[in-house]
């Protein structure tokens, strides 16, 4: 409980990377976490099946900010397909804490928006309500 | 007056002589010991152990359903869903463990499809509006059948009523079954929804709900099952029986008051929500609503977090115990107490004979008011239901307004039917029928 | 890490040195002697006793109803309303005399104005369907309000959506209470219902309910009143009150995943029913049916018994404890908390200052998300819930998403919220805000 | 229990007087009992604000069968506000055994069905859920 709030997690929290809006986005989707309220946008610029550049804005936790700003950095550069596939161990990984199901909801929110953008109905595969 | 030892009638087999023509069976099940789970059989009523009869009512819970409960409350209680402190993680990781343990109880293909509602009737009328009320209009027909509970008649009497569908029935044979010719004569009607029950409550009957599905879908219409009877006493898979909802009750399967529909997640995405309020909303604005994902979508309100808790525990307990050797320790229960009950001049049954038919017997004493049987029946302290078992149409179709109606549950014994037939006796002698 | 003795923090006052400025208040209630019913609160959580203040969304269940409901099943267990035998007769009477309970809880004229419900949501929803569908058509206007939970306003939004019917909001003012000119500018509409809570579950604004039915009734509008936040906490009397519906649920007042509706008996009587089935019905043909009388009307399938009675224990223990006390108390602990929050810098709090508002502190905390807020406070032991608390329009109204919410009931200590300040400390240390 | 089916209850039950329908019924009502469906109908003839003659009709168990027996002999020849008047211990100590309330709702059956012959509305006024 005590090492949840680390400092990396603040930091991306506090200076979220690629965070706004792009010029010329390609693709973009906005996603709610129903439990909360907080919504989070994303936009991408894709090329050539690749991740370009990406934007993520809206508000939230400090643990789906710095989700969305950590998963910002792995994105780019990143194949479609890839970026489908980010899951839960993704975002866990990048995080490096465990979360409740409840927080992983925070944590999913990023990768769940991108998801949608790509054309991907919303869903909460990854969401085992299993505590993690 | 009968007084059983402590352990109950299971270790004192054969005490009316007079019966001893039909020997006692012997099931897969020790009911007897069974029966040790469940404080309320093990105390005596009026001075005796209770042969509880009436399951197909209400079951009785066993002590692991109850502790369950009671753990609940002392341990893991929160609001679910709504928390983020350790409490409220717990309380919603139980919630949902108990979704996944009715979805893999139901077999249904995902926990999406799985929905929390008070009781078969809620599932029932969550179907009836949220789905009839979207989906029917004037010209569309609904099919339900004569055997049909209340609870799967009176909704679709309803939708009808308020959007201008028909309604019509698949009448009963003699034996009590669906008769195939009135289905037939539905062949070139515009069906758009069937509602029948997988097993009939009153008769015992035991719908071939794989077939009637098929049939709803070469009609192109979606099938609703009441699973209320059928649950609690066999293998259950929504996938293979292939219906497009199917409603039951936790408290006829050892729980405590809460039920679950399963809904196909296609249908479920499609259709309006039932109940509207608060966890069942993505956004709220003053102006309008968007809905929260399957299931939750039509779950508002804070969960009944120990009730669902308890319907989990329940449901693992019959599947330790086993659905298959529940049900065939039912088939023989019921052959045995067909043969003491139509033994006995005057006693009249319904719906067809074993095997192939529930653990549900329902009878008539010629002379003597269904009532009446019941209340000289728990002077015996043997527990059976008397009435129309909300099941109005099938009693008419047989031209009597009320039955009585033993049924059977994996803790019943043959010893429990020895004393409902030696009651049946008693009821005759106090008639002077 | 703070430890508490084995009888929790009531019988060590004043641990937080730094917070000696303010002088822990007495209140009528010993709470730490009340907390000794409540086995959850007595049990460790992460090495810590819990400071539960989140009962506004749930409350913890006294040993008093946990045993209500284990003897239930333990000794009366069957179907109510189903059956003559002993065991069915003394379920009736226990399921029945839990409906006196609450009818005497509520000081409604007459038990058949009380429905027993899954909860607050099922209620109003009850309402919505069962009178909003029927007596609401184009033209007409429903007046909701802009603090309303989800359960009373979404209901709402449908029933306009379905009857033409026009959803009006009474705005709030900064304080967070009903603005009286915002409700004047429909002195001039056709307004046929009023829906009003009468306690906000997010900013603990207690609105005048009587007042709000008067004018309802002065417009010739029926009054629906969402008590969920009220009855827990202070005694209600719809009588006098003069309310036409009051809805509350059981889980925020010690008992279990139970509620019940109030309604106007001529009322009921004129609406439709709304869930069909087992039970509520008089008559069943094929053709059609005619509805049990009231309350049974809108009470299908088997009745949820164990529910009941422990909903009806947890009004016998809070009336023993008395409404009055428990009320009187809250308001301590609220000026209390209020102030100790208040001189946190950075920290903000919503909806009216003490006294005259309930036991719910909404606040927020600069530069730290609600959430945030909620999780660090439970590495103290400390539950409160973040969230919008289901009242999207009302945290709009206030511009942010979401709020921390600490709410406390009878078993709460002024340590528990000496206990919720330092963990507000401790998150703004680990912000650095 | 054992004495609950005494001999006059099984007498009146199996012999019901008057029981059947008046030529010129001034007053008729038919009522259900929703707890198991049975109907039961009276017909009253009415003259000089007096029960002049009664009949009862319908089915159900030797509980309310009886009971509807006993009260027609008990309404002959009674006013009007008499037999609005008459209640729950009227019928019981007719009866002479004591009910269970859901056993009531049968004893009460023919009571209710007069009352609204005489224009009330059916009501449960008497139907305490306790023990009697
Ligand atoms: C003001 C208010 N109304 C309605 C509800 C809904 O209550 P329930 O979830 O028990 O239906 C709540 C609680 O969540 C509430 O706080
Ligand atoms: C066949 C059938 N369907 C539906 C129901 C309704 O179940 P519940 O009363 O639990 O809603 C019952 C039981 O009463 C039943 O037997
Ligand atoms: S609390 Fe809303 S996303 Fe984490
Ligand atoms: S059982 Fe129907 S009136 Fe007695």
């Amino acid at each position: 409980m005590d090492d949840f709030y680390r400092e990396n997690i603040l930091d991306h929290y506090k200076n979220p990377r690629n965070s706004g809006h792009l010029d010329h986005p390609t693709a973009s989707a906005e996603g709610v976490n129903p439990l909360c309220g907080d919504e989070l946008a994303v936009e991408l610029e894709i090329e050539d099946d690749t991740v370009q550049d990406v934007r993520f804005n809206g508000r939230g936790c400090a643990i789906s900010q710095a989700a969305a700003s950590m998963i910002s950095d792995v994105v780019k550069g990143k194949t479609v397909a890839e970026v489908r596939a980010l899951g839960s161990e993704d975002v866990l990984e990048e995080l490096g804490i465990p979360l409740s199901p409840i927080r992983l909801k925070c944590a999913l929110l990023s990768v769940n928006v991108l998801r949608v953008a790509l054309g991907d109905a919303s869903d909460d595969r990854d969401l085992e309500w299993k505590s993690a | 007056m009968l007084r059983p030892g402590p352990l109950g009638f299971g270790l004192r087999r054969r005490v009316y002589t007079e019966r001893m023509a039909v020997e006692a069976p012997t099931t897969p099940l020790d009911a007897a010991r069974i029966k040790l789970d469940f404080p309320i059989l093990m105390r005596e009523v009026n001075g005796m152990l209770p042969a509880y009869l009436d399951s197909a009512a209400s079951s009785q819970k066993p002590r692991q359903v109850i502790d369950a409960i009671v753990d609940v409350y002392e341990t893991s209680y929160a609001a679910v869903h709504r928390a983020v402190y350790t409490l409220g993680e717990r309380a919603t990781e139980r919630y949902e463990a108990a979704r996944d343990t009715v979805t893999a109880f139901l077999n249904a293909a995902s926990r999406r499809e799985v929905i929390f509602v008070r009781n078969a009737t809620e599932g029932l009328n969550l179907v009836a509006y949220a789905y009839g009320l979207k989906f029917l209009g004037p010209g569309d027909v609904i099919v339900s059948t004569e055997m049909e509970h209340h609870s799967n008649l009176v909704p679709w009497q309803e939708v009808a009523r308020r959007t201008g569908a028909e309604l019509r029935y698949v009448r009963l044979t003699d034996r009590g079954e669906l008769d195939t010719e009135s289905l037939e004569e539905l062949a070139g009607a515009d069906v758009k929804l069937v509602a029948a029950t997988h097993v009939s409550n009153s008769l015992g009957t035991v719908n071939d709900v794989a077939a009637i599905a098929r049939w709803a879908h070469d009609h192109g219409a979606v099938m609703v099952c009441d699973g209320a009877q059928a649950a609690p006493h066999r293998v259950v898979d929504v996938q293979a029986l292939g219906c497009d909802f199917y409603a039951i009750s936790g408290h006829k399967m050892c729980g405590p008051g809460m039920g679950a529909l399963y809904g196909r997640a296609d249908l479920l995405e499609a259709m309006d929500p039932f109940l509207t309020g608060g966890g069942q909303i993505a956004k709220v604005t003053l102006e309008g609503t968007t809905w929260n994902e399957l299931p939750y979508k039509f779950e508002p309100g804070v969960p009944p977090l120990a009730e669902a808790v308890g319907f989990a525990a329940a449901a693992d307990y019959v599947t330790r115990i086993g659905l298959e050797a529940i049900h065939e320790h039912e088939q023989v229960l019921t052959a045995y107490g067909w043969e003491l009950l139509s033994a006995i001049p005057g006693v009249n049954l319904f719906g067809p004979p074993p095997p192939d038919r529930a653990g549900i017997l329902s009878f008539t004493v010629d002379g003597v008011h269904a009532h009446d049987v019941a209340q000289i029946l728990d002077a015996e302290g043997v527990c059976v239901r008397a009435g129309h078992h909300c099941t109005q149409p099938a009693m008419r179709h047989f031209d009597v307004v009320a039955t009585s109606r033993a049924s059977v549950y994996l803790y019943n014994t043959t010893d429990d039917l020895d004393r409902l037939a030696a009651g049946v006796d008693r009821v005759k002698r106090t008639f002077g029928v």
